[in-house]
């Protein structure tokens, strides 16, 4: 059974068609680049599989169950991570705090414990607080887990989004352009980040970019859409050689170094 | 039937009142999302000094409202430069704390006896009422009036935002200052602009109210800035129809339960109907409410 | 692992019992007399509402500007049990006030499902829209039930709330809500006030969570109400109008969003400011005491827009805790309109 | 009483507690009230019997919450020995249960809620010097009925205020006992400023009276409004009327009950209107008439018991019989409340005119 | 044609830049590259009247508008395309443009520079009505572009314009910078994408943490090795 199967899916806005007859289908491990130009519907699949925007028609399984109709938080409880095209940390609250407030869902203590800080919170909180500094290792932020998340730099602020979707144990993160913005050298940077912990947790990785050089070096398979329909489909090799994604998206110059 | 033809009239004259001040309520809101409590206040001033003006400066009722418009649009500026402004990268909660001061000040400051004084005064404005009868309509000439200037302004406010440069620099200002400024707009001098044009708004309001209701004192300006507010927000803030619409709806809702349910419920209905609307369409009637784009 | 368990208790404990026999002292030796024991119970009172509008809108983000219904809502329904069959029995007294608190919260419960769907201004003025609601029923409330009183007031509610109690209920209010707010709940409340797709999208149920805010803090409004029954001698309606919800709102902002330590000092303040300008200023300025309040008012917000202790926190109170939770240069809420 | 005042100069004082709304949306009633006050006291050269006056002045906003603290703090913190005060029901039942239950005593001029003196008990410390609601109710409805032969009448009252609304009550009890009809009940509240919805009502009934009881400033709209909409009813109100500020010409017509008529040729009213003019380039209203009144009355009981203890001042006061006061010849009943008569003023050519005097 | 000295710009506390200086000749492409957080956009924000330095000066022609208001540096010819677009969503395509030119008021001049951003941005023609919310990513880029040109700017600051964008489209952008400095306008651009960038400057600027650290011509900075290995990397893509 895929860990993913995407069936049909269709979004209307009013008269547009943002997402047409999209489908795919994730096996357990893989890494999978969704690529598109401006406004092809990319990030509008990623808010569909997540629930923030009910599809129009089509079916989204994940594990074998319909996610259509299920509220975001609910199929974040399922492991269905993401971050965001436009950085949406918790601008206000510590970098502890950020991955913390995700962290709660498999947290649980009940109100009277929390109002009490009874036994069983302090245990929970000492595991919560352990687990939240180990993802702040792994993105390289342990150092300022005390400074407000919207007074990171740029690429630190992208790094603690991934922290953030990684608390939820997730089964599969949607990476909505993890580079953008970045400079080459931290593209490189940001590649080795996602290899490890896609290894390190056992990730399946949807992504979208428009980094060539991000994409090509780490996806396995790639699905190109426009206008809000796949145009075309396979390893990164045969997608660049493609000419419909060469004259839509890619360009005449093609250089992907 | 006839009662009731008179009492949606008595609807409409409540309705195109709230009107008067929730096109100025609106129009600041729009502009700088303030929601700005001493509206109330600044219509009150305007009521004063309009009553000033034709009971003691000898001015006719046009020239009052005039004057009135002039001097509470000085005022708005003030207000805006000392209250507002220092206050324009702070959260937008801090402005509304800072209004309600204003709002206090302005109520407090003009009970003082050296300056309104703290009496409710009987006022005679410079226009006789005149009662019409249009086939059994009882209608009167002040209820002609409020009725074309709410017209007048909705129009003259509709071309304003949306057909002149400066109200093209508005909506700019109203949707990012910086961006407004690399444009070459001098965002201080339009704010200036859209809280003297408020005040302005209030004032006339203010003058216009008194001959529908011919008595003025330092509080007066609540209950009608809270209704209009109200009525505002109902139609969707920040959209200058929306402000007319919602306060005709907010009049007849008012007048058809106090006539036809209980004049007690009056208040509670007029604010269930506005949760109920809300609920149905939460940025009001004519409101878009476009979701977020994530 | 027990000591950091046990620090807690000893030190909020011997805190507030060392503040507690101070003013206990105080009151004995005559240096409080019975008018700034009254304004300090006042001062309490309003602490413990003002810390319910916290949690609503200081951490979860919920625009309420109807805050003051539900203390009165509490007020109302404690006071009428002691008046009806409490006649100063303690036992009922404690009933009373946990059943303000439950009405209080209830009532909370049944708005906030539908209500709190909206957003910033919009839930705010639809709140100040339930508050005008909760008044007309008050004035009528003698028809329903006459003891209630309806626009005459109710009187005949037996004067039991003490210091002492209210003292306690405060500071045990105080260490609930700081225990929450440094809890996983706290952290989902803080996280809808930030940005509640993201919350939503990572797991957090944000219904579930409003919910929960709007109804624990509307319960303390309804506790601070039923105190202010048994502690002042006559409930009106206007006593719980649009105006006060205000009040609670500016102690809440003027203390800095998200910082209880903040709201419990202006709470204080508020209440000693607004008592301490009759004495100020005299009685040959008695009308420009609200003058200088709302100057005073516009004066703070200007030199502190982010609140006095814009979103920090006292150690003693919070020993383990990230000190900035300000709301950033940005306004929280979202906007409309054209 | 442990209560003793003795200035260093060993002079004996007195010293008196004032509390009315001086800031807030009704101000202008406190200020009226405050005037009367200052007056009587001056008049009075700041003596009463042996003792020296001296007074403390006190806002409460007309806010309930206030007025709890205010009285706490003139009895505890100024030590004032008696009150006058306040003006509305709202605040003056809290501060009579505070003055009460500390044995301070209290005369309020205008509060005319029954609850002010007698809670299911009579409150020992407290008096006042206006009529009470069910009073004036009822003699409103005794002169519609007796003296203007009406048969119907509507009532138009503010639903949030005690006094509007204990006034509409008490004259609809006794007009429909005495055979009358009330044919619209209808309410608005403290902030509305538009009564068309409700006028239209009335005006549909076609009643032979209106009564509209409450104050100056609303009734001046109401009856504007009304006459606007074709009501031909004859206004009948209470003595909230009673103020330079009604608007004449909108009552033209009207009749209201009050304490004391200005065209009553007695030497204290003529006085006092004549000695307020003077001093307040106004005519004094009806709150600022009882306000007098009641200072006048407990300066009398002062220097009657000759004493600052207020347990003698309120024996004293209590055995008050027929004080030639403005508003009439005043003694108190078991309850403290004054028995006097009310008097039907008409509002008749932009003058308020005397037509009669309704013994209790 | 600008030249920065010595400029020191605080946010509250925080010094985000520490005593640069550089210059922009007349007709140059200029380009300002860096880490994530190195005072890039503050540079640029600073320059145009957004924030105010502390300390320092900047000169345009001449003059000293380090303590000019923003809305009047714009009409001295200074453009600042800013980080993120900052397009009006809620006005018109065409409303955006005319923003551009709210300096000016000659409305046949107002017209041709129309008529010249329509030909270096064919696209924005043919959605000359729709709501600039509504466009798509590349799309508002043209629109923030050619809505800066409506000033008749000559000095155009560009922050990260490909941003976000498809290949094909940082490319077209990249095209139209170049077209925009060959009709005469002086071009000061602040790029993550530094390939791209230093492949169309004349001449470059390394900033590191709010210090300039390295200048030269852009094909010198190109080849600089630590520049290789700090900014552009030293990875081989597979392909
Ligand atoms: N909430 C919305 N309401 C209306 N239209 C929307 C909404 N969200 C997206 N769209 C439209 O749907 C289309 C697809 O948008 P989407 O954001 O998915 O593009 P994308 O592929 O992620 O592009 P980019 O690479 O620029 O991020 C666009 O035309 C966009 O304007
Ligand atoms: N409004 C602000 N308030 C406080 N600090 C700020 C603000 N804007 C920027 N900074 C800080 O100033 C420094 C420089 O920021 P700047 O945005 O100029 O960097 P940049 O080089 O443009 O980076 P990027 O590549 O992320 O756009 C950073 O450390 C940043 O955190
Ligand atoms: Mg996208
Ligand atoms: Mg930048």
């Amino acid at each position: 059974m895929p860990l993913l199967e995407v069936k049909d899916l269709c979004k209307d806005f009013g008269g547009l068609r943002a997402v047409s007859n999209f489908h795919l289908k994730m096996e357990k491990g893989e890494i999978v680049g969704l690529i598109g130009p401006n406004g092809a519907g990319k990030t509008t699949v990623f808010n569909l599989i997540t629930g923030l925007i009910p599809p129009t028609s089509g079916s989204i399984i994940f594990q074998g169950e319909n996610l259509v109709g299920l509220p975001p938080y609910k199929i974040a409880a399922k492991g269905v991570a993401r971050t965001f095209q436009n950085i949406r940390l918790f601008k206000n609250m510590s970098v502890l705090d950020n991955v913390r407030a995700v962290l709660h869902v498999q947290n649980g203590y009940g109100l009277w414990q929390a109002a009490l800080h009874g036994p069983r919170y302090a245990h929970k909180e000492e595991q919560a607080l352990a687990r939240a500094r180990e993802l702040l290792e792994v993105v390289n932020l342990a150092s300022r887990e005390q400074d407000p998340a919207g007074s990171l730099p740029y690429g630190d602020q992208r790094r603690l989004e991934i922290a953030r979707a990684l608390a939820l144990e997730p089964k599969l993160l949607l990476l909505d352009e993890p580079a953008a913005g970045m400079n080459p050298r931290e593209v490189a940077s940001l590649i080795e980040l996602i290899r490890f912990i896609k290894d390190k947790f056992q990730l399946t990785v949807l992504l979208i970019e428009h980094q060539m050089g991000l994409v090509m070096n780490l996806c396995e398979r790639i699905v190109v859409m426009d206008f809000g329909e796949i145009i075309a489909e396979g390893t990164p090799r045969e997608v660049s050689n493609n000419p419909l994604v060469l004259e839509a998206y890619l360009g005449k110059g093609a250089v992907v170094n | 039937m006839e009662r009731l033809l008179e009492q949606i009239i008595n609807g409409l004259q409540l309705g195109f009142v709230y009107a008067l001040i929730a096109l100025g309520y609106t129009m600041v809101y729009g502009i700088i999302k303030l929601i700005n409590f001493a509206h109330g206040d600044v219509f009150m001033v305007g009521a004063f000094i309009g009553y000033f003006a034709y009971t003691f400066w000898g001015f006719s009722l046009f020239g009052a409202v005039l004057i009135a418009m002039v001097l509470c649009a000085l005022l708005g500026i003030l207000i805006e430069r000392v209250a507002y402004r220092p206050l324009r990268y702070a959260p937008r909660i801090a402005a509304l704390i800072s209004a309600l001061g204003v709002s206090l000040f302005l109520e407090y400051f003009s009970s003082l006896k050296f300056v309104f004084g703290p009496n409710f005064r009987v006022v005679q404005p410079p226009l006789k009422e005149i009662h019409w009868n249009l086939g059994g309509i009882p209608i009167t000439n002040i209820q002609v009036i409020i009725v074309s200037v709410v017209i007048l302004l909705l129009l003259v406010l509709q071309y304003l935002v949306y057909r002149t440069k400066i109200g093209t620099a508005m909506r700019a200002v109203s949707f990012d200052h910086d961006a407004a400024r690399l444009m070459g707009i001098n965002v201080d001098f339009i704010i200036s602009f859209t809280f003297a044009l408020g005040s302005a708004l209030a004032a006339a309001g203010g003058v216009l109210y008194t001959l529908a209701y011919p008595q003025i004192y330092p509080f007066m300006g609540i209950m009608p800035g809270l209704k209009a507010f109200t009525a505002a927000v109902l139609g969707g803030i920040g959209i200058i129809p929306g402000a007319v619409l919602g306060s005709l709806i907010m009049g007849q809702v008012e007048t058809l339960t106090a006539a036809y349910l209980t004049s007690q419920m009056r208040d509670a209905i007029a604010f269930l109907i506005l949760i109920v609307v809300l609920l149905v369409r939460p940025s009001g009637i004519l409101g878009r409410s476009d979701p977020e784009k994530v | 692992m027990v000591i950091p368990i046990l620090r807690r208790p000893i030190v909020l404990g011997g805190l507030f019992g060392a503040l507690y026999v101070v003013l206990k002292l105080l009151g004995l030796v005559g240096l409080i007399n019975d008018y700034w024991q009254r304004v300090l119970d006042q001062a309490l009172i309003t602490t413990i509402g003002a810390l319910g509008l916290s949690i609503i809108y200081g951490f979860a983000g919920q625009f309420s500007l109807g805050h003051a219904a539900f203390y009165g809502i509490g007020a109302y329904t404690a006071g009428v049990i002691g008046k009806v069959w409490g006649h100063g029995n303690l036992a009922y007294f404690l009933l009373a006030l946990l059943a303000g608190v439950l009405m209080a919260g209830f009532i909370a419960f049944l708005l906030g499902i539908p209500i709190l769907r909206l957003r910033s201004d919009y839930l705010g003025i639809a709140t100040l829209g339930f508050g005008v609601i909760v008044r007309v029923a008050m004035e009528n409330s003698n028809k329903l039930y006459p003891p209630l009183g309806g626009a005459t007031g109710m009187t005949g509610i037996p004067q039991v709330a003490n210091f002492d109690w209210i003292f306690w209920f405060a500071a045990g209010t105080l260490v609930l809500v700081c225990n929450l707010v440094t809890s996983s709940y706290g952290r989902a409340w803080l996280s809808i006030r930030e940005d509640e797709i993201a919350a939503d999208a990572l797991g957090i149920d944000t219904t579930r969570y409003k919910i929960l805010a709007f109804v624990l803090g509307c319960a303390l409004a309804g506790l601070a109400g039923g105190l202010y029954a048994y502690r002042y001698p006559y409930l009106h309606p206007s006593s719980f109008d649009f105006l006060k919800s205000f009040d609670f709102l500016l102690i809440v902002v003027l203390g800095g969003l998200g910082s209880i330590s903040g709201t419990v000092v202006t709470a204080i303040a508020w209440v000693f400011l607004l008592e301490g300008l009759r004495i100020v200023l005299g009685q040959a300025f008695v009308d420009w005491r609200g003058i200088i309040y709302a100057l005073i008012l516009i004066v703070t917000i200007l030199l502190r827009p982010q609140g006095l202790f814009s979103g920090k926190e006292w150690r003693l109170l919070f020993p383990s805790l990230s000190q900035d939770r300000t709301l950033g240069k940005e306004g929280k809420h979202a906007s409309f309109g054209g | 009483s442990g209560k003793t005042s003795q200035t260093s100069t060993g002079e004996k004082t007195i010293k008196i507690g004032f509390i009315a709304p001086l800031t807030g949306d009704v101000k202008t009633f406190g200020e009226s009230a405050k005037n009367a006050f200052l007056l009587a006291l001056e008049q009075a050269g700041m003596k009463a019997g042996d003792y020296k006056i001296e007074y403390v002045i006190a806002d409460d906003r007309n806010d309930a919450t206030e007025a709890v603290n205010v009285a706490d703090k003139l009895i505890s913190q100024d030590k004032v020995q008696a009150i006058v005060g306040s003006v509305t029901s709202r605040t003056t039942i809290p501060i009579s249960e505070v003055a009460n239950s500390k044995k301070v005593l209290l005369i309020t001029p205008t509060a005319t809620a029954t609850k002010v003196t007698v809670d299911n008990k009579r409150k020992e410390f407290v008096f006042r010097a206006c009529f009470l609601d069910p009073f004036q109710g009822k003699v409103a409805a005794q002169f519609a009925r007796e003296n203007l032969k009406a048969k119907t009448a509507a009532v138009l009252y503010d639903q949030g205020n005690d006094y509007s609304k204990g006034l509409a009550e008490a004259f609809k009890k006794s007009f429909e006992a005495g055979g009358g009809q009330v044919v619209a009940w209808e309410s608005y509240s403290k902030d509305d400023q538009d009564f068309s919805a409700v006028l239209t009502n009335i005006a549909g009934k076609n009643p032979d009276i209106l009564y509209l009881p409450d104050y100056y400033q609303k009734v001046s709209l109401i009856g504007k409004q009304a006459r606007g909409k074709g009501i031909k009813a004859v206004f009948l109100g209470g003595d909230g009327w009673d103020s330079s500020e009604l608007d004449f010409a909108a009552m033209e017509g009207g009749y209201f009950t009050n304490h004391y008529s200005p065209d009553d040729p007695r030497s204290e009213v003529q006085k006092w209107i004549q000695q307020y003019k003077a001093k307040y380039g106004t005519v004094p209203d009806a709150l600022g008439t009882l306000a007098y009144d009641a200072t006048n009355l407990l300066l009398n009981a002062i220097k009657t018991a000759n004493s600052n203890d207020p347990v003698k001042i309120k024996e004293a006061l209590q055995a008050t019989k027929d004080f030639p006061g403005v508003t009439g010849k005043i003694t108190f009943d078991a309850n403290g409340d004054p028995v006097k008569p009310a008097h039907i003023i008409q509002i008749k050519g932009g003058k308020q005119v005397y037509v009669t005097t309704i013994n209790p | 044609m600008l030249e920065v000295k010595d400029l020191e710009v605080f946010y509250g506390s925080i010094q985000a830049l520490h005593g640069i200086s550089f210059k922009v000749n007349e007709g140059e492409i200029v380009t300002l590259i860096g880490a994530n957080g190195a005072g890039k956009s503050t540079t640029l924000r600073t320059i145009s009247g957004l924030v105010r330095p502390r300390r320092g000066k900047i000169l345009f022609r001449g003059t000293d508008i380090s303590r000019v208001p923003a809305h009047t540096i714009v009409r001295m010819g200074v453009a600042h395309v800013p980080e993120g677009r900052k397009i009006f969503p809620n006005l018109t395509v065409l409303e955006n443009l005319q923003m551009g030119a709210y300096t000016r008021s000659n409305k046949q001049e107002i017209e041709e520079s129309l008529e010249r951003v329509f030909k270096s941005f064919p696209r924005l023609k043919e959605r000359v009505k729709q709501l600039a919310g509504t466009l798509s990513g590349g799309e508002q880029q043209m629109l923030a572009m050619g809505r800066s040109l409506m000033s008749k700017p000559s000095l155009l600051l560009l922050d990260e314009p490909s941003m976000g964008l498809s290949p094909i489209l940082v490319e077209e952008i990249f095209e139209i910078i170049k077209n925009i400095n060959r009709e005469g306008t002086t071009v000061l651009l602040v790029e993550q994408n530094a390939f791209m960038a230093l492949q169309i400057a004349h001449r470059a600027y390394v900033l590191e943490t709010g210090k300039l650290v390295l200048e030269g011509a852009a094909k010198e900075v190109r080849d600089n090795p630590k520049v290789r290995s700090a900014y552009l990397g030293e990875l081989s893509f597979a392909s």
